[in-house]
Order: C-alpha cells, then structure tokens, then sequence
C-alpha cells in the first residue's frame, strides 16, 4: 500500500472517529475503549510477524490500568499517569520477556497466558491492597494540569487516545519496515538464519515484546482513566483472546488494521448485545469463524481487496 | 600466505554409534579455497556445523585467528569473521530476495534501528549491488520462496557474502544449479572473494568445480581426513577415485537436480 | 522441622487422596487435548466446552433415566453413553466443518477459530442448560463413603473419588498406552504426532487419523466432563475455567505426550491439595507455577522432544 | 459450497443491515424529558452470562415479567414501560459503555445497575454524571453509600453488613456456646467483605472464639474435597460460608456426602437461592439466610395475597420458585412505581424531569409483598432480614427455614454517616437481648 494512500485512510479514519463522537455522545467512549485497544493489538500485531501469539497480553493492558488505579490518588495528572503506565509496563515486559523470549509457538502462547494468568489471580487475592473484584475506582485526573468539567474530560481522553493511536499506529508502522520489524519476521521464517548472520533472535524478538508491553501498558492506563473503574476481568484470559481476535479481526497486514478491527469488534459487541444480550459471545464468535474461513486476511485485506490490491505482507 | 586461520585439532563427534567426526586435524590457510570432498555421511557438513558454532564436538579445538572459539554460539562466530551459507537455503521465505540481502546488510552494520527502514538507500545499493554480481538482479523483488532451486542457493550465498566475512564456509554451493550456468557463478563467486580477500572452505560434489578453483581438496571418509593436498595431487589419487569420484562422478550431484536458475537469466 | 512433619504427615496424606482424585479428573481432560495437539497441531481451547458439555449431558442424561425408574447403576451407564454421543457427534461436526478448513493455515488463525468455537458453545451450552446450577450426585451417593483413620479420628472419603476416578484414569492412560502402541491405528496417530510429513509421505490418510484423534480428544474431554459431573455443579463458565487449566497441564507435560500428562496432572493435582494445608493463598497460582518452573528447566516440557532442524 | 458462501452473505448483509439502519447509533429520544415520553425505558444490567447468570436471568425473567403485568394495567403513569437489558459479564469497559450508550442514546429514564459489587460501584459515579436516577437492584457492597454520596443512587434493598450481622446475630442467640470457627468462602470481594463484617462483629459480640480455618477458595471452583478433608479434621463448632450460586451447591453437596454436616453447624447467609436445586442434598437444621427478609414461606408477610400471586405466576412461566434476585427485581420495580407516583403527585400530575424523579426516591417508604422498605438520606434502602434453620415441610420440594427470626432493618445496619467495620466494632453482647425470639414453626 503506497505510504499516501495509508495516510489518506488514516486521516479519514480520524474524522470519521471525530465525526461519530461529536454525533453520538456515548461514542465518545466506546471509541475511546476501541482506540485504546486498538493500541494493545499494535503489540499483538508485532509478535504476530514474528510468528508468536501471546494469550496474555491482558497482563500489560490491566497493569497499565492498575498503574493509573494507584497512582492517580497521589498523582492526579493524565499526562503523567500514562508515560509511567508505559514505563511500568515496559518494565514487567522485560522482565517477563527476558524469560518467554527463550519459547517459541505454544510454549510462548501458553507461558503468557500462565504469566498473566498469575497475575490475575494476584490482583483476586491481595484483596487488602487491590480491592479484589470489587477494583478500585478511579477519580478523573487533571489532563495538562486542567482540571475538566467531566463532559470535556470524556472528550480530553478520545483525542488523547486519538493522538496516541495516530503516534503509536505511525511507530510500528516504521518499526515495522526497520531492520528489528524485518528481522522479526525473520523469526517467523527462517530463525536459524539470523543467527547465522550474527543477530540475536532471541532479542529481536524481546525488542519487540518489551514494545508490546509498553502499548498494552498506554491501552491499559487509557481503560482505566475512561471506565473510572479497574477490576481484576481486565487481566483474564478472556480479554487476552479479546485482543488477539480483533488481531485477525483487523487483519495483521498494516498498522490501521488493528483499529479497524477494535472499532468494529466494539461496535459488533454493542449490536450483538443490544440486539441478543444473551448471545452476544456466541454472535461474536461465528463473526469472528466468518472472518477466518472467508477473509483471513481480515478487514484490513477485504479493504485492500476492496481497492483493488491484494493484501500485501509489509507496509 | 601460509598462516592458518582457522585450526582443527582431534575434533570428535558421534551420533549415536556414527562417528561423524574422528579425529579431525585440519588447518584453513589464509586467502586460500579450500575445498572438502567426500561421500555422503562422512561428515563435511558436520565439520561446518562445528566450526561455525551450530555443534559443539565432544572432544578437540577449534580456533579462528589463534583463538579458541569452542563454545561460542553461531552469532558470536558469525561477528568474529566466519560467514556461512547452507546445502538447504536458508531464506527468509516470506521476504523478497532484496530484503534477504539487505538483512544480511543490516546485520552486519547494525540491526538495532526501530525507526529508519531496512530498505534505506544505501543499504537497497549494497544489496541491489551483490545480486547483480550473483545475476539475481532481476529477481530482487521476487519472494524468497517463490524462487527455484538454484536461485533459492545463489540468494543463501548472495547473503553470507554480504556479511563480508574473512572466512566463508559453504555447503554445496553448486547443488542445484543448472549445469550450463554453473562456472559462470563459480567464477563470479571466485572474483568476488579473491577480490576482498576472503577464504573460502566449500564442500563440493562436482570434480571440475574443485579442480579449476580450489587450491587444496580434503577428502572426508568417515569422519576423517583421508588425503589432504592440492586438486592435481589429490584428485588423481586411485583411492580417492574409488573413494569419492567413482561414487560420485563429476557433475552427478548437479546433473540429477532439476532446474537451474533459468528464471533469472533468460 | 520434625516435629512439624510429624504433626502434618497425616494431613498431607489427607491432601495426597484429595489431590488424587482432583490430578484424576485434571488428567482426562488435558489427555484428550495433548492428543488432539500431538496430532492436529492445534491448541483446542473449545476443549473445555466439551467438558463442560460432557458434564451436562451426563447429568441431563442420568436424571432422565432415573426419572424413568430406571436402577441407579444405570446412572454409571449414563456417564459414559454421554461422553461417547458429545464425543461422537461434536468432535466430527468440528473436525469436518471447521478445523479441516484451516489446516495448513497459520497458527494463530487454527487457536482463533477454536476460541470462536468457544465462544459459540459457551452460550449453546447456555441456551440447552440455561443458568441454574445443574447436577446429579447419584452415582456420587450410590458407592457411599470410606472411613480413612485420621488418629483416633476418622475422616469419610466418597469411596467415588477415592477409587472410581482414580481408576477410571488410571485405566484411560493404561488403555491409550496398549491402544497407541499395540494397535494399528494406534501407531498411525503416534507416527503422525512425531513425523506428520514422514507418514502422509508413507501413505498415511492423515485427514481420517486427524478426524479420528479429534473425535477420540472430543470424547476424552466430555468424558472427563461425565465423570467430573457427579461431584460438581455445572453452571455456565465451566468451560472457561477448564480450559485454562488443561493449558498448563499440557504445557507441563510436552505436548503430545500422554504419560507426560499424567504427571503433571498428578504434580498439579497433589501441589494444589497440598497448597490448600500449607499456603492456601496459593492454590490458585500453583498449577501455573509449577508449569513455569518445570519448562525454565526443560523449554520443552517434562517429556517434550527437543525437535533439531537440519542446516 | 454454496451454504457457505451464502451464510457468509448473509452475516455481511445483517451487519451492513445493522450499521445502514443505525438506529442504535443516533439518538431516538432527547435528554429533556419534561413531557410525558411515550414509553418509559429501563436500562437494566445483570449477569446474561458467566456463573452468576444464575442470579441474573432470573431476575430479567421477573423484570419481564412485572412490566408486562404492569403494562397491562395501565403503565406508570399512563406510560408503558419498557426494559433493556445489559450483560455484565463481559467487563467494566462494556459495561461503563453500555451504560453511557442506554442513557444518553436510548434515552433511558432510570437506570437498574447490576448483580456484582465491582459494576455497582462503576456505575454510580456514572449516575453522578449523567445525572441519571440508578437503582442498585442487587449489589451488596458497604463501599457504595460508605465512600460517598451519590445523589441520583438508590438501593432498594438491603446490603452486606445487615445480611451479615443477621445470621451471626441468630447464631448466638440460638446456639451460644460454639468455640470454634472455620470460615470457607469464595475468592474475590464478596467472601472478604462478609468475612471481615462477620469476623469483626463476632469479636465484639463473643471475643475469644477460635478461627480452626480460613479458606479461600477462587470463584468457580469445580472441587471442594481438599477443603471438605480440612474442615472435617479440624472439626470446629461452626461453618460460616457466604458461598452463592453453582459453588455453594457444589460445596454443600460434597460436604453433606461426607458427614461434614453432622460434625459442624453450617451458617449460610446466601442459601436461599440455591435449596431448589440442593433440594433433599441441604441437611436440616443448619442456618439459612435469603439477603433479606423475602422467603417463600415468610412467617407474617405484609401483603400474602400480593406475596403468593408473584411466586405463583413466576412459577407458571419458569415453571420454578423465584429465588432472592427476583424479589430484588421486584422491590426495585415497586420502588421505581412508587417514586413515580410520587413525583406525579407532587408535580400536580406532570411527568418529572431527572432531578424531580431522584428526589421523590430520597427518603421514599415503597411496599414489598413482605413488608415496607424506607430509602434512608444516604439512598440506603432499609430491608429487614430474616434468618431460620434448614427444615423440611409437605409444601415445598426443598428446604425451607422454620424458627425464624425477623431482624429489623434498622437493628443491623450501620447508621447513616458511619463506616461499617468501626460501627461493628462498637456492637456491645447486650445487643442479643434486642434480638426477637424466633417464630415457632
């Protein structure tokens, strides 16, 4: 896809986010979720190149939530909360991923997925600390030292989710292009070779991890400063498959298709749940068998598709 | 001229009950090609496998510019100066024969930068530049696993030269290329090493290719080194005839693989 | 420390017949998967639907047939007709109409389309059962307790965890060693799970022995389901819970691995008893944790092989 | 083949059909509701899936119910009433959204918020916001009211502290003498809470008993036995358990099998909603709480007539007995007639804007089958409970509780402007002399 057409989509994306949130006021949040995990699926979307599938990014997403659930008593500011949510997640990331980076396949997936799931149960069991699935509340931060009305507030944290996912979506999508996104899709091929030319595979791929981490962490803190209320089901392993599914969902081709697919699996959810509120798994669940056994290549390939290009690899 | 480069000393290695290395002794002179002959199983990959970190042996040394690198993983060796290319291609199947290359570019300047792209001007010049010295120029935007069986082993050279290393080690870098453009390459790939100064140990099927372009053979038997010495000397030996040649005669290897690179140069 | 053991040995061996019991019913849950993984090479996370789905119609199946007057014992019969129709009837209706489409294809796209089975029989399973908690306990009450001395105590164990669901496993891993290893069938799914390439290069319909182990996983699932169903209640979410769980098993083990299974379900079954009179806090992290330390140990699982590639 | 590609058309046509028609997207009604609406929406969210769907179909099935009886006489205020409904299972973020999507899309007029503890108090800061009258049908947490005021908040029935202070109370008034204790409850908010209000009072009403186990095991858990063994080695006195839904049946029907029930007294505050399914598994003779004061077979109901028509026609249409959630929806439904009607009357027959409808709710007196709830100034409703032991009768399939006694509201909850744990601490013994005596039978 040539660089000014992705532009030209983004920007469209972007008044059409402006557009439905002015128009419909409880958009504005709902967009604001879809953006934000939209963010987290840019990380799913880098490991995916490299082949692995994490099931436990609800780990990053719910301690960047946590990180803004604790601190924002003492430290009541948006533009702070969100780099240390970054930072902290960065930090678990590398940690974690100086340890998964070793597996590969399944044993990456399913040693996630134990990670987060660890992680989980700790947030149900320091009850004292954590409130346990009660969460915690989160009082609306000042957002560059403004104290907001709470109506702009919701608005303050849209184009900041906005800004971030234009940022994020413009970072993986260079990253992506640069030597460490090709090398990590080298993983996903031929890993052997890159050791063979001298090149750690194993940091390749936590290089990417730790990024995954840092997205998922901002995605997090933005959950959290938008629903006000942080509970454990964000770190279950459920919300992990959430974000893997709006991966294939948006389709793993470029950096756009992680937000078109969180913007629609949202509004998918509304829908299906207005429409069935008994059935709205289930609902979501045959789209997303739909999606796999009629368009793998996911929304963002029907849309290329749609224009006339065949879902090309990297942007 | 003289000086090894790379030394062998008793490097043992058994699979099992099968010895694929036995006791080898063997110095890589500086500047020289070496080539290793032998028939199937006597263990010539295994020796590359060893020197380049992928297999460690059981017993004896292994050291590059007076060294030991025993134990070092294949990355570190790889950073000392000992390139490698393999007898199955290794590519990156899903990249373009361009962005293999230029990988190869990338890991030898320094993969590190998550912002600038891979395909920045003067590393696509650099790569552009040593596929057209393979003839792959009109290939480069091809995917790597959309390639036949001799472009597939020209890209997998194309990529251990583009690390410029001062020692290359090659696994049938002949097999699979289609006879009738077989020299041409060798000759190119010759050139290209002589001209930068690089040694170069190939393991090779084809008698005319060693002849006309290695300065000393090895002939590997079972794990051992059965004659060592220049091709003339080597190659009119009757054992080493009986042994290798007469097994293999020159051309078979090349001659019953399908294909040649035809796509790239017709 | 002595003293300690001595006061706590009988408790422990209390949580060694707990933890039997529980490693019984985790191991026919994660066997069925590992198989299914050994073959098919996909992670099935339906697998626990299936187990939730065993259970229900097992129970559904054994109130049924005492509500028609029929002999209690029939209740045992009920539990393992169940697990066969789920097993039967699910695994190929998956098999042919889902997974067969997507072999081939990346990995992530085969775990996808298993987690959108999930979704799809967590709320069937919702709308066949509805929301109240279902159970039949009657072949739990049928074998009656065993009173294990406890010092001059006595503590009753239902003599149905105590030997029917050890047993039942113990048999299930006996019978797929003969099966695997005796029969032809047998060991044309383990020549698939160790070198899928080799045998359908040797002639091996590896589309009827995919068919056939997944029907087999799906029939092992339920059946754990059937045979879990007597001592706990099913309500919707059973199958998130289960699955989660069979993961870290399986994990544990090294994938494709059946005696491999049976330890660590054994591991995990014993640490969580244990965890329960020594650090209750941690029950719930144990089996993640005990999967984590055995794979820093062994990458690829207690009985996983390590696969070379050839350069 | 050719299934497939239809099936795939058609989910792409209902999709487009969705987004095309939009109706969800813009907004139906607007936000001033001064006139008269012509159907008056109810934005209800409860468990439609997960384990505590148990507790929430229920309650949508008796929400259906009720409007459609209450359609059929009229509506509220001549306004029929209609119900849309949430599911709470999928997470905060779904939820804080679907909320924001009823109220500000939909147009709902009030809002019934949530089974779980964690969506209560995610939605009253929303109620604060949106300024938008929210009934907390069924949530029990202190925290909500304890922690702050929210002005358009409402809980029309009772809450932690007096579901858990009524079954202790009854435990030592009838069975003074137990020494020791074993406490067995679920993982998560819950089960600390009705641990920590429990344990708190019990140290100020009868210091000096002995905690033999403390056992937590997570939500859901398929197994007991581990925890069965370990209470039946220690053999304390007493079991208390806040243990609800799939879980307690699973743990009463482990722990009957193997004679724990003989050895201990069982305290089990939340039982009510699971002795239908126990039915002869729940041994008699054990203390059995319902979250307040609404049992089948109430000793002295307000309105038995009103009493027996309800569990009569929800046994007709679920062909079962309603459980508590469902006399929660209830108690919610007649608070919401009520407020109405009273903010009707004192507006002279106008129909009230948002402000006008929550103060009606303040200090609102509304009717239960059973008895009458007053909403205090802090929106705490004021539900009396009461508590009895396990016992089989002719009348009903399962177990009933006979030797009830009815806790007044006001008895065992905090009052207004104090912290649950400090007011528990303060409980003096000379409490149990207040305790009524026990309905004989």
């Amino acid at each position: 896809m040539r660089r000014g057409a992705e532009i030209s989509l983004a920007l469209l994306g972007v008044a059409g986010v402006l557009a439905a949130a002015w128009a419909a006021p409880w958009l504005r949040f709902v967009l604001t979720i879809a953006l934000a995990k939209g963010i987290a699926v840019l990380g799913i979307l880098l490991l995916l190149r490299a082949g692995q599938v994490s099931f436990g990014h609800a780990l990053y997403l719910s301690s960047g939530a946590y990180v803004v659930a604790f601190l924002a008593p003492s430290l009541p500011e948006a533009l702070l909360l969100l780099p240390l949510a970054a930072l902290i997640a960065g930090l678990i990331g590398l940690v974690a991923g100086l340890f998964l980076a070793r597996y590969r396949d399944i044993f990456f997936g399913m040693l996630n997925l134990a990670i987060s799931m660890v992680f989980y149960s700790l947030l149900e069991k320091l009850y004292e600390l954590t409130r346990g699935t009660d969460g915690i509340r989160v009082e609306p931060p000042r957002v560059a030292g403004l104290a907001l009305t709470l109506e702009a507030y919701v608005w303050a944290m849209l184009l900041v989710a906005l800004v971030l996912a234009v940022g994020f979506g413009m970072l993986v999508r260079a990253y992506l292009a640069s030597p460490m996104g090709q090398a990590l899709a080298g993983i996903k091929t031929r890993e052997t070779r890159l050791e063979f030319m001298g090149v750690s595979a194993r940091r390749v791929l936590l290089a990417a991890y730790v990024l995954s981490a840092l997205m998922g962490g901002v995605a997090g803190a933005i959950v959290g400063m938008t629903t006000r209320h942080v509970t454990p089901l964000l770190a279950y392993w459920t919300t992990s498959g959430e974000l893997v599914f709006i991966a294939i969902l948006g389709g793993a081709g470029g950096a756009l298709g992680p937000f078109l697919g969180a913007v629609t699996y949202e509004l998918v959810r509304v829908y299906a749940a207005a429409a069935f509120a008994e059935a709205w798994q289930a609902i979501l669940g045959v789209v997303l068998l739909l999606v796999i056994l009629f368009a793998p290549g996911g929304l963002w390939g029907m849309l290329l598709g749609l224009l006339g290009r065949r879902p090309g690899r990297a942007p | 001229m003289s000086e090894a480069l790379l030394q062998a000393r008793g490097l043992h290695l058994a699979f099992g009950g099968v010895k694929a290395a036995d006791g080898i002794d063997l110095d890589v002179l500086r500047g020289e090609f070496l080539a290793i002959i032998g028939p199937n199983g006597a263990g010539k990959t295994t020796f590359l496998n060893m020197a380049t970190g992928y297999l460690r042996p059981q017993a004896g040394t292994i050291a590059y510019e007076g060294e030991s690198i025993l134990g070092l993983a294949p990355r570190a060796i790889v950073r000392r100066g000992i390139g490698r290319s393999f007898q199955l291609p290794q590519l990156f199947t899903e990249h373009t024969v361009l962005e293999n290359v230029a990988l190869a570019v990338a890991a030898r300047e320094g993969v590190w930068s998550p912002l600038r792209p891979l395909l920045r001007p003067a590393w696509r010049e650099e790569a552009t530049e040593v596929l057209a010295r393979f003839g792959l120029a009109t290939l480069a935007g091809a995917r790597a696993d959309a390639l036949n069986e001799g472009a597939r082993k020209l890209t997998d050279i194309a990529m251990a030269v583009a690390l410029k290393p001062r020692l290359l080690l090659m696994d049938e870098p002949t097999s699979g290329v289609a006879a009738a453009e077989k020299m041409a390459i060798v000759e190119t790939l010759a050139r290209v090493l002589r001209e930068t100064g690089v040694t170069a140990v190939f393991v090779e099927h084809d008698m005319d290719v060693v002849e006309r372009f290695a300065d000393r053979v090895a002939v590997w038997s079972q794990g051992r080194i059965a004659a060592l010495g220049p091709p003339g000397t080597v190659l009119a030996d009757p054992a080493v005839q009986r042994e290798v040649i007469g097994i293999e005669g020159p051309g078979a290897a090349a001659a019953g693989l399908p294909g040649g690179i035809a796509a790239g140069h017709a | 420390m002595a003293g300690w053991l001595e006061q706590n040995a009988l408790l422990l061996g209390l949580a060694l017949l707990d933890g039997l019991a529980y490693a019984a019913l985790v191991f026919m849950v994660a066997v069925g998967l590992n198989m299914v993984f050994g073959v098919l090479r996909i992670i099935n996370i339906a697998h626990g639907s299936l187990f939730a789905i065993g259970g229900y119609a097992a129970a559904s199946l054994g109130l049924f047939l005492a509500a028609r007057g029929l002999p209690d014992w029939t209740g045992y019969v009920a539990l393992v007709l169940a697990a066969a129709l789920v097993g039967g009837i699910l695994g190929p209706v998956i098999e042919r109409g889902v997974l067969r489409r997507i072999y081939g294809h990346e990995q992530v796209l085969q775990l996808l389309v298993t987690f959108a089975l999930f979704m799809i029989l967590e709320d069937a399973q919702k709308l066949i059962w509805g929301v109240q908690p279902v159970s039949n306990d009657a072949p739990l009450r049928l074998l009656g307790t065993v009173d294990v001395p406890f010092g001059e105590d006595v503590i009753p164990f239902t003599a149905y965890q105590l030997f029917v669901l050890p047993g039942v496993a113990l048999a299930t891993l006996v019978g797929l060693a003969w099966f695997l290893r005796r029969t032809l069938t047998g060991r044309v799914i383990v020549a698939v799970t160790t070198d899928r390439e080799a045998a359908t290069a040797m002639g091996i319909d590896a589309r009827r022995v995919f068919l056939l182990t997944f029907t087999f996983g799906a029939g092992l699932a339920a059946l754990g389901g059937a045979l879990a169903s007597p001592t706990t209640t099913l309500v919707p979410g059973l199958g998130a819970a289960t699955i989660v769980l069979s993961f870290a098993v399986v994990a544990t083990a090294g994938l494709g691995q059946i005696e491999g299974a049976a330890i660590s379900a054994l591991l995990i079954g014993i640490g969580r008893s244990a965890a329960v009179y020594l650090a209750p806090e941690f029950e719930v992290v144990v089996p993640y944790l005990i999967m984590v330390a055995v794979l820093l140990v062994r990458p690829q699982g207690l009985f996983g092989v390590v696969e070379t590639r050839r350069v | 083949m050719s299934t497939q590609t239809q099936l795939s058309r058609r989910g792409a046509l209902a999709v487009a059909a969705g987004a095309v028609s939009g109706s969800l997207l813009w907004p139906g009604s607007g936000s001033a509701q001064a006139q008269k609406p012509a159907e008056l929406k109810v934005g209800i969210t409860t468990f439609l899936s997960g384990p505590a769907s148990v507790f929430g179909v229920p309650a949508r099935h008796t929400a259906e119910m009720l409007f459609e009886e209450i359609n059929r006489a009229g509506g509220i205020g001549g306004v029929p009433v209609r119900a849309l409904f949430v599911d709470e299972a999928p997470g905060t973020d779904h939820l804080v959204g679907e909320f924001r999507r009823l109220v500000q899309n939909e147009g709902v007029h009030v809002m019934f918020a949530s089974i779980s503890s964690g969506s209560c108090l995610a939605c009253t800061p929303l109620s604060d916001e949106l300024r938008k009258t929210t009934i907390l049908w069924d949530c029990g947490t202190q925290r909500i009211f304890e922690e702050g005021r929210h002005p358009y908040a409402f809980r029309t029935q009772g809450y932690a502290t007096p579901e858990v202070l009524a079954p202790l109370l009854y435990l030592l008034k009838t069975r003074p003498d137990f020494r020791t204790l074993a406490v067995i409850n679920q993982d998560y908010a819950w089960g600390r809470d009705s641990w920590e209000i429990w344990k708190t009072a019990m140290d100020a009403l009868k210091p000096g008993v002995r905690v033999v186990a403390e056992l937590f095991p997570r939500l859901g858990a398929p197994d007991y036995s581990t925890e069965v063994t370990r209470l039946l080695a220690a053999r304390p006195d007493v079991i208390y358990s806040t243990h609800w839904g799939g879980d307690l049946v699973t743990l009463v029907r482990q722990a009957a099998e193997r004679r724990l029930f003989d050895r201990s007294t069982f305290v089990l505050p939340v039982a009510e909603a699971s002795l239908q399914i126990l039915g002869r598994t729940m041994p008699a003779g054990h203390i059995i709480g319902t979250r307040g004061d609404h049992w089948n077979n109430h000793p002295r109901p307000r309105d038995p007539a009103r009493l027996s028509r309800f569990v009569e026609s929800y046994r007709r249409r679920q062909n079962e007995y309603p459980i508590y959630p469902c006399h929660h929806m209830y108690q919610a439904i007649s608070a919401m007639q009520a407020a109405y009607e009273k903010a009707i009357a004192a507006k002279g027959g106008g129909w009230p804007n948002d402000q006008e409808l929550a103060a009606a709710f303040r200090g609102l007196e509304f009717a239960t089958p059973t008895s009458t709830i007053t909403l205090r100034e802090d929106g705490q409703g004021l539900e009396d409970q009461i508590v009895g032991v396990s016992s089989f009768t002719d009348r009903f399939p399962f177990a009933v509780p006979k030797d009830m006694i009815i806790f007044p509201a006001a008895m065992v909850s905090t009052p207004v402007g104090q912290k649950s744990v400090d007011w528990l601490k303060t409980l003096k013994p000379d409490l149990l002399a207040q305790v009524p005596a026990p309905i004989a039978g």
